[in-house]
């Protein structure tokens, strides 16, 4: 039977909290010691009963009490400043990553591939390749949390949040829902498998999907009804979705905001409060007329043209 | 008997006397009898989830029965035991006896107070009884408002009506301390324990207004579905913990607070000695409740709560970790130079000191972003919050109960066996919750009835120790009852303490004081120290 | 033990200690009130940073004239309630007693209009829910949440108030011993004084979201 | 406590002022003031509630204790206001 003491480290940020978290068990054994040595020191000394010189001393009360506050608030801040370094490290993902949608919906999370692969419960990513996590929820709180990569975060339904992570060694390592959510919130975990490069190529091709997510979502695009618009042909006066990905959106009510995966839900949910600037409030609100994985298909076609040149009108 | 000879016991025994009794020491006794009805469901509660955790799979109880379990223990155990626990039984005992008063500010209000806490406690009792609520204490929504399906409104409304009871007798202990002390009672002669009361009273009357409005908007959403936290209806689940948030924070403060009040009290006491730095130990019990409102963020760092708010909560977290560094640096310091006897409630004081510096570095921890972000809602969240709460409160309020039993009730306990309680309550207490640090670090995630086989170690010797700490508990419940009938009588001052509930009668005569004390000297002026220990008869 | 004067509760020393200790008392319910109605209109605030388009077309079909009749009342009638307690701690009891109804005829008639301003807006059916009127946006439902959760919670503390006043008038009116009466009818006006301040920050914020466009 | 009550002038003239900032609020929100009509309307709201507490409330009268107490619960709120605004202000940028 063997009694694990630490979590593996597998991630190229989980040696930095580990650092953090060894600081912080010295820092405590130290003030511990601090505090436990004199106080079973005096507890002996002192007993009733046993001799000991207890004429009282009048210390320079007002100094010590102000050394032993600016002393702990010195450190404090001291830990803070890492902590919050490390932070940083973990909302700010590097250059260029591979992009992995995440569902969960109540007690199992679906992920979903750029390359149309989807799976339950599991995700599958190759070994020295920053990852970046889009998590959305279709009901509850849930929140996505790998212990052996020392992330975790809160998946609030109605936006997206993110996280990254860059696996630095193979195996198999647990995921779980850390936020209660319901009857089989335990169920709800699963498995990263991280492998070498090859043998993910290997593991994409092996039961190819019949069309890769932005496909997907550009079939969508048409069921839906947004191509009768947004395409260049239609007379109907709606912003076309080539280049919109990213470029910099002036609104109707005189600001800009940049076209990410918060204003693409934003106003495909409730298009009204977020028309661009030269267009009519026309658009339908598709508020809980689209799931949410339907929105990362749509996100994603929307990715996929953002670097080709809009139809000309007729 | 004359009046003055009879006391508040033996002052009418009639059932209407009790029940409608308008004196703070009986409204002190009746707290303390229904605190310890709620402690025992939720306790046991509490058992069932150790032995459904015996075994990875955890086949003792259902899932949805599980989650029902933790709810009712963290919610009877939070506002029906923790938070009235030293303020009503105690504080409503004590704080008129220590300032020198006839009885509180209003004796009426005081009542009104039980009985609130009573109909709260009703509703949540109908409510686990009908079916239990799945929503753990926190009562997040959505899930909450949306998509459980137990009986989360009339828990709410239960919780609801208590915390109306705690909000009065905070406003009684603020108007009591400030308009009612003895002549001569200025504030920095004050007793610890009644600064620290006025402290809690402050949080108790300026935290629970937000509670009641959040469960009022939450229960209204379940009932009407309106949209303020569901998302599919344009609300903000994040709103709602902000508003949690910003009174269970402090909550916790209004839990610690009265433990660190009775901790001064008593050590002060066995170690015949004046505290060391009284206006810092009094200070700091302030400053605790005033920054304890500027930090709830920190349960939120992963909640998709903005990056800068997370910084400035990581960072005001830190500091209100000072107040209470200073607290445990005084108390070990007052015990330089003193005359230490082990008594029972000095054993359990002693106890505190050791949990709650544990307790508090490894809040030091979760105030760190990054180590937060990994440890946030495992078991490693769940020691930390129970060696404040069950390794701090609870201890200092046993602590709390030996030392001023003899006062209540007139009786002595068995010496011995109150030590030796202690010390199993103290070893059963570490080897239940020191394990989940380390699950907590591997990342077992909390309110979970199955885990991965490799945690089985840990949780069996944390249900081992649970089975002590539960045997640690019923050993003073027993003598306590058993020294009711046939403790020895109690001297009125039988520990030598100062302080003016010393000063009457053991138990105190109806009317506390026939003549209102007038103070002149400062709080804990034990006479100097021989080099044995006793006093020098100066 | 001290001779028990009637007035003086037992446990206080003398009647300017018990009369301060009330009034403090009275004070620190109503920051808990503050505090209270505090969450509400936080959640009031997050909303219209969110949703601003729409509180303000809901705002627009909010009955302005219902709003601004009543706001007045409130404010008369705290003038009525500050004349009564002038009057009590001057000992004259008729005109405290007059004032004292003065008070409660303006409080009743806030809730008569308010009554009929809830039926104006329920025929219009502004109620959030199934039957919300289409013409409105989307959000505008959470403006009107807001609006019924505000107006109700301070229309129940104005009942509670009124009947409160209700019996210190019949006490004052059938006992006739105003100095007993004086510090409880100073804490009706200080809690009446609280129910008028939470409306005059209710009538903007429902009643006036940019009604200028 | 200075004199035992506030005289009936002043409370009347403290009831016009009332009344007259009340419609001032409201003409302010029905004429076109673009921006900055609101943070104006709440000035004028904050301006209505001190007077009705320092003259209504006899807060003029009463000592610093039972200031302290009136002043404190909106301290209180201050705080929430400011943090909870912090986040959701700060969520633009990251």
């Amino acid at each position: 039977m063997n009694v694990p003491f630490f979590p593996p480290e597998a991630s190229s940020l989980a040696p930095e909290t580990d650092h953090l978290y060894f600081f912080l068990l010295g820092l405590s054994l130290f003030v511990m010691v601090f505090v436990f040595v004199p106080l079973t020191f005096f507890l002996f000394k002192y007993r009733r009963g046993r001799r000991a010189n207890r004429a009282a001393l009048n210390l320079p009360t007002n100094r010590i009490e102000i050394t032993w506050t600016v002393i702990p608030t010195l450190i404090s801040l001291g830990i803070f400043g890492a902590g919050a370094s490390v932070y940083f490290k973990e909302e700010v993902p590097p250059q260029h990553y591979l992009d992995v949608n995440v569902i969960g919906k109540q007690w199992m999370w679906k992920i979903q591939h750029q390359e149309g692969n989807s799976e339950i419960n599991e995700l599958h990513v190759p070994v020295n390749q920053a990852i970046k996590l889009t998590l959305g929820s279709e009901d509850v709180i849930h929140s996505f949390f790998i212990p052996a990569f020392r992330l975790k975060q809160d998946v609030v339904p109605g936006r997206f949040a993110t996280e990254w992570f860059q696996p630095t060694r193979t195996g198999t390592y647990r995921f779980y829902c850390s936020e209660y959510c319901g009857m089989d919130h335990a169920k709800m975990e699963g498995f990263v498998y991280v492998m070498p490069a090859a043998e993910y190529k290997q593991w994409l091709e092996q039961a190819p999907p019949r069309n890769t997510l932005a496909q997907s979502g550009e079939k969508l695009y048409r069921i839906l009804g947004c191509s009768g618009c947004h395409d260049g042909q239609t007379l109907v006066h709606a912003p076309p979705m080539e280049g919109l990905y990213g470029a910099l959106v002036p609104l109707g009510d005189g600001t800009t905001v940049r076209a990410d995966e918060t204003y693409l839900r934003a106003s495909i949910l409730q298009p009204a409060s977020h028309t661009v600037a030269g267009y009519q409030p026309v658009m339908p609100a598709y508020q809980g007329r689209v799931s949410e994985e339907q929105l990362m298909e749509l996100i994603a076609y929307i990715k996929s043209v953002a670097h080709s040149e809009p139809l000309k009108k007729p | 008997m004359s009046d003055a000879r009879q006391n508040y016991l033996s002052a009418g025994d009639t059932v209407k006397s009790w029940l409608l009794t308008t004196d703070h020491k009986r409204i002190g006794i009746l707290f303390l009898l229904s605190i310890l009805f709620f402690f025992s469901i939720a306790a046991a509660a509490a058992a069932l989830m150790r032995l459904e955790l015996l075994h990875p799979q955890g086949h003792l109880v259902v899932p949805d029965t599980y989650n029902k379990l933790f709810t009712i223990h963290g919610v009877l155990m939070v506002w029906f035991f923790l938070i009235p626990s030293i303020p009503s039984v105690l504080g409503n005992f004590l704080v008129p006896l220590m300032i020198g008063a006839r009885d509180v500010a209003f004796p009426r209000l005081n009542l009104l107070s039980w009985y609130l806490f009573l109909t709260g406690g009703f509703f949540a009792f109908h409510a686990v009884i009908l079916g239990g609520v799945d929503t753990g204490w926190t009562f997040y929504t959505p899930y909450s408002s949306a998509y459980s399906n137990s009986h989360v409104v009339e828990m709410a409304l239960g919780i609801f009506i208590a915390g109306f009871g705690s909000i009065l007798t905070g406003l009684n202990f603020i108007i009591t301390i400030q308009t009612m002390r003895a002549p001569g009672l200025t504030w920095f002669r004050l007793p610890l324990f009644v600064w620290s009361m006025f402290a809690t009273s402050i949080i108790l009357v300026l935290a629970t207004p937000v509670l009641a409005i959040t469960l009022l908007l939450m229960g209204v959403e379940r009932v009407w579905g309106i949209g303020l936290f569901n998302p599919k209806l344009g609300g903000d689940p994040v709103l709602f913990q902000h508003l949690f948030w910003f009174y269970s924070h402090p909550a916790v403060y209004i839990m610690i607070l009265p433990g660190m009040g009775v901790v001064s009290e008593v050590i002060t006491c066995f170690a015949r000695k004046q505290i060391f730095g009284y206006k810092f130990v009094a200070f700091s019990s302030v400053a605790i409740a005033i920054i304890g409102f500027l930090v709830w963020g920190h349960h939120m760092f992963v909640s998709t709560q903005s990056l800068y708010a997370g910084l400035t909560f990581s960072l005001l977290s830190f500091l209100v970790a000072i107040p209470s560094a200073i607290k445990v640096f005084n108390w070990t310091a007052t015990l330089y130079r003193g005359s230490i006897s082990f008594e029972a409630p000095m054993l359990y004081i002693i106890g505190f000191i050791g949990l709650f510096v544990v307790g508090g570095l490894t809040g030091l921890f979760l105030a760190t972003l990054a180590v937060d972000v990994h440890v946030h809602g495992t078991y490693f969240v769940v020691a930390h919050f129970h060696y404040i709460m069950v390794g701090g409160m609870v201890t200092a309020f046993m602590g709390g109960l030996h030392y001023w039993w003899p006062k209540m009730t007139g009786r002595l306990y068995p010496r011995r066996l109150a030590q030796v309680a202690a010390i199993i309550l103290f070893i059963g207490f570490n080897l239940t919750f020191f394990p989940q640090f380390i699950l907590g670090y591997l990342g077992m995630p909390r309110r979970v009835h199955d885990y991965a086989p490799e945690f089985q170690f840990y949780n069996v010797c944390s249900t081992c120790g649970a089975a002590i700490l539960g045997l640690g508990y019923l050993l003073p419940l027993l003598y306590f009852v058993w020294s009711l009938r046939y403790g020895q009588k109690a001297a009125d001052n039988p520990w030598q303490a100062t302080g003016l509930e010393w000063k009457t009668t053991s138990p105190p005569p109806k009317h506390n004081f026939e003549v209102i004390p007038v103070v002149t000297e400062d709080p804990y002026n034990y006479p100097p120290l021989n080099d044995y220990g006793e006093h020098e008869h100066a | 033990m001290p001779e028990a004067n009637p007035t003086v509760a037992e446990q206080f020393d003398d009647r300017q200690q018990q009369r301060d200790a009330a009034t403090l008392g009275m004070w620190t319910f109503l920051a808990t009130e503050v505090l209270f109605f505090g969450g509400l209109f936080l959640a009031y605030t997050v909303y219209r940073h969110f949703y601003y388009d729409d509180f303000g077309a809901g705002s627009k079909r909010t009955d302005l004239v219902f709003g601004t009749t009543n706001s007045v009342i409130l404010i008369t009638s705290s003038l009525s309630v500050a004349l009564a307690v002038r009057a009590a701690n001057l000992n004259n009891l008729k005109s405290t007693l007059r004032w004292l109804v003065v008070t409660l005829l303006l409080a009743a008639s806030f809730l008569v209009i308010k009554g009929f301003e809830y039926h104006k807006d329920i025929a219009s059916n502004l109620v959030p829910g199934p039957n919300f009127t289409p013409t409105l946006p989307l959000h505008a439902q959470t403006f009107f949440w807001l609006y019924w959760a505000m107006t109700g919670l301070h229309a129940v503390h104005v009942m509670v108030g009124m009947s409160v006043l209700t019996a210190i008038t019949l006490l004052v009116w059938r006992q006739r011993n105003l100095p007993a009466k004086r510090t409880t009818i100073e804490l009706a006006g200080l809690y009446w004084h609280f129910v008028d301040i939470v409306w005059l920050f209710l009538y903007p914020l429902l009643y006036l979201v940019n009604r200028h466009s | 406590m200075k004199a035992a009550s506030p005289s009936t002038k002043s409370l009347a003239i403290t009831w016009l002022v009332l009344v007259v900032l009340h419609f001032t609020i409201l003409g302010i929100s029905m004429l076109e003031f673009g921006g900055i009509g609101t943070p104006v309307i709440l000035t004028l709201a904050v301006v209505q509630m001190i007077l009705v507490m320092l003259v209504f409330m006899e807060l003029s009268r009463s000592n610093k204790l039972v200031r302290l107490f009136a002043v404190a619960g909106f301290f209180w709120l201050l705080i929430q206001f400011t943090l909870t605004a912090g986040d959701y202000l700060m969520r633009a940028f990251h």
